[in-house]
């Protein structure tokens, strides 16, 4: 079902637990359908120095979040905010269809972790303007299909 | 992975080497058409026969009271479909319950496309449905009471003998949806006032793609595939003479070790039911604590998500299953589950463990010590739960 | 008896020892549910993908417009009733041939019950339908033509090609009952223009109780079993790994060994051809002389009854068998020996001798021998015979 | 399918053949429906002093004939009149139910040749008052099951 990555990034997931003083925190998802990505964000000088991760969710869902702290780690916001859930897909090999809303979960939970920093620190982080941070993605499932 | 524990036989089982070994004569060496007239043919037919008796024997029916098909799955479209056309000007309408298998429930959502009308009862929390609610139910036009005789999910063993006797004071045709009771706990149609059984083999060590359905003496069903004159004309298609047998060994051996096996599985069961909610807080049983399947063992994890949790049991080599909808690829975890009153967050973190009177108490313990880690590592990683963080 | 000479293959054929070890793996080791998440049911759910490839394969279809099902006649009753249910809009008319298998014609009937028109095709005198008869009877409300691609009883193989053209040409579905011709002999779903084709493993060498439907892509169809999700959601039930796994290796052997096996089994079937007219007065072949299956011969003998040769046939060893009435306990002969314009007592003698490559020139030979003795015998017996009497 | 006893009829058939000098025949039964039963009586005294038949039928109807002719071999016309259908499916050891037509097939055909002695020596045989020589047992199947 899964590819090796996925199964890598779930048996092993990278950058799970909180960051006590993260500067941004986003939390995406619902217990109702079944997942819930909460992302820390430590940055310092536009820069993600940390990222740590907590998934309510299935296996997808948390190789999903630690593939997307993997690729934001270290990496400015301005690129961080750039990851699509294509290419968190892209670097775990590909998911199975009904597992794609995962990896936009993932993409969703950074981007309110980025959103949460700009709004605290009044910072603009092009990119974000039309975020919704409560946009549900199981409403739109098919769209990332 | 070394190490296999398998406790999914809710699923699917193994197939007994008895059961296989019964099997391979009859496809290489009594490979015969049982309706061929040459000696050949008429062994096979005589082996169906004995099969048929075997089967019957199980749940005090007749041998000609006895069909095979080629599944459960097939046996429940046929008995709802098959009342349903033959008996629709009697009246149309079904009483089912809420959390019945899909085979049923979604038969029976397609007689209601069809101009039929079905009455879904509810059930309590243990999954049980209410005399009282199904006498409500009944109307001049039921024609049919579908309820399955045990929850494939939780286990919960339906009351089946007052509910064919409310079914046989009003007039009313009984089915019921044995496939996970048959040749698990004791079956008795007559007792039981049962005019339909389905039944499938795989669930029993048996074969998969073989399956039956009881139907009492002058009943008559519409078919469901037309054909030829097999079965007395009633279920078309050249016998499946191999995986009859395969079934009727399965049988046999369930009849003969039923109490020791019921004994068994108890044992284990309860061991289960004692030790996960010693070693793992919020930790809920689902289905009845007593009127439940010897085998059936399910627990909803707090915080926790159903197939992560397979996934990494998988990893240490147990099988098992999960009412979360992420495991089906649906949005919505299972409708038993559901049905129940279980919250969403909560039905997610289901899990089933299905024994067969192959599993041992050493692998009851290996699973619960591993469960404990697993979801332990889970809540870790999970932003809802409300423990210590490690 | 000691001899054992097998000669209805057409009926069901011997599960070859490959086919047996496949399955067998997975009735006791892969036993998992390809439904279920952990390593060992994805393990079942891969062979299954693989298994749906190689039998797409033989007929150039996709992958993921093989369905699996329960037998042949599952298989043919699905396609008929599942194109009824989902376009009766467009018409409520189905167009077939006098001479198919039961199971579409009792499904034909079915939905004649139901408001549906079909039209029966008469054929020739070799149980060919014509052409332009099939175009004479399409109507505006024709949703669907239903023709077989090769007779079970007499061999004849139909023009599927030019059905498919026609069809196609008037934008009406066309399926193929191709239970005796499917790994036989060469199909081309896409140059065939077959929107819909039903197979049967126990046919080839595979096991009983497993079939399959193909469905052109793009055409959907009512489900005949309703339930879970397998199949695509098209075929609910736990699928039959085993089975379809010896299908698929059924398959596999047969698409590799088609061209040598056709050769091989041609030379055989035209033996038969040749020797029996040779050695038995007033015997008549039944079906086309060229046109046919590479394992069918069917001949009437005159005078005679078909039961009685078979059981004469079968203490000598040999298993063949009749369109006599009495083999069926039905008052008439085959509607195919009728169809094709049998007189009564004519078509009461009919034998068929279908062969399989693992049938040799000796056991031919054999037959013969025993068969000009067992005709002579039952003449010597009958008022009919007008030959000299012993 | 069929019984030790039939089988051995079927497999060695009495009586086969044609009575030359024949003073009773019988035929009964039509192609069309697959089975034809034809009998000779050689009957001295009133004693059906040899029996031949010709049958054009199933494994049963040849064995339902062979047992006829053994009943009535050797007996009295008066006797042999009164060989029922179940005497010979009881001394085959029983029938399966499709195939009971073909006792009663024997039975008539025995009465059809006794029928032609009597028309023939103008005898009156006591219980062939109501025997029909157009009767159809393919019609009246159901009657015997
Ligand atoms: C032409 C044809 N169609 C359908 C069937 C039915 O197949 P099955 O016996 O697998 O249901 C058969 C064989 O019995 C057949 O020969
Ligand atoms: C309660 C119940 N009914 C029906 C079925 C369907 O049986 P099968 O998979 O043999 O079609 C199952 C199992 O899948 C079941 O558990």
């Amino acid at each position: 079902m899964y590819t090796e990555e996925v199964m890598d990034h779930f048996r092993n997931p990278r950058n799970v637990g909180e960051i006590e003083n993260a500067n941004g925190v986003g939390e995406v998802g619902n217990a109702q359908c079944g997942d819930i990505m909460k992302i820390y964000l430590k940055i310092e000088d536009d820069i993600i120095t940390d990222v740590k991760f907590l998934t309510f969710g299935c296996g997808s869902a948390i190789a999903s979040s630690s593939m997307a702290t993997e690729l934001i780690k270290g990496k400015s916001i301005n690129v961080a905010v750039e990851l699509t859930n294509k290419a968190v897909i892209e670097a775990l090999g590909g998911l199975p269809k009904v597992k794609v809303h995962c990896s936009v979960l993932a993409e969703q939970a950074v981007n309110a972790a980025l959103h949460d920093y700009a709004q605290k620190t009044g910072k603009k982080i092009t990119g974000l303007e039309d975020f919704d941070p409560d946009y549900d993605v199981h409403e739109h499932e098919h769209e990332y299909l | 992975m070394e190490r296999k524990v398998y406790l999914d036989n809710a699923a699917t089982t193994m197939v007994r080497p008895e059961v296989v070994e019964t099997m391979n004569k009859y496809y290489t060496e009594l490979y015969g058409n049982p309706s061929s007239i040459y000696e050949f043919g008429q062994k096979a037919k005589k082996a169906l026969g004995s099969a048929r008796e075997t089967v019957a024997g199980i749940i005090n029916a007749d041998t000609d009271e006895i069909y095979f098909t080629g599944s459960g799955s097939e046996a429940d479209n046929w008995a709802i479909k098959g009342v349903a056309e033959k008996y629709c000007s009697k009246g149309k309408h079904i009483i089912t319950s809420k959390i019945e298998h899909h085979a049923i429930l979604h038969s029976c959502e397609y007689l209601e496309k069809n101009g039929f009308e079905v009455t879904y009862l509810e059930v309590d929390e243990y999954g049980m449905i209410s005399l009282d609610d199904l006498k409500a139910a009944i109307k001049e036009e039921t024609i049919l009471i579908t309820i399955m005789f045990a929850n494939n999910e939780i286990g919960t063993i339906e009351p089946v003998r007052e509910i064919g006797a409310i079914a046989k004071e009003n007039n009313i045709f009984f089915h019921t949806d044995a496939v996970q009771a048959f040749g698990h706990i004791p079956i008795d149609v007559e007792e039981m006032n049962i005019d339909l059984l389905s039944a499938s083999a795989h669930k029993i060590n048996g074969p998969k793609g073989v399956g039956m359905l009881y139907i009492k003496k002058g009943i008559r069903l519409e078919n469901l595939i037309h054909g030829g004159a097999q079965e007395r004309k009633m279920r078309a298609g050249t016998e499946n003479v191999p995986g009859i047998m395969g079934f009727a060994k399965a049988v046999e051996i369930a009849g003969k070790t039923m109490d020791e096996s019921i004994e068994k599985m108890t044992v284990l069961r309860d061991r289960f039911m004692k030790l996960i909610p010693e070693r793992i807080d919020n930790a809920k049983l689902n289905g009845h604590p007593v009127k439940r399947l010897p085998g059936n063992v399910n627990f909803s994890f707090e915080f926790i998500e159903g197939e992560s949790l397979l996934l990494y049991l998988d990893m240490d080599g147990i099988s098992g299953s999960s009412g979360s909808a992420c495991t089906s690829g649906a949005l919505d975890p299972s409708h038993v589950l559901m049905g129940i009153g279980l919250a969403h967050e909560i039905a997610h973190g289901s899990l089933r463990l299905s024994l067969s009177d192959f599993n041992t108490e050493e692998e009851v313990d290996y699973t619960v010590e591993k469960l404990v880690n697993v979801v332990d590592r889970l809540r870790q990683m999970s932003p809802l739960y409300t423990g210590r963080r490690k």
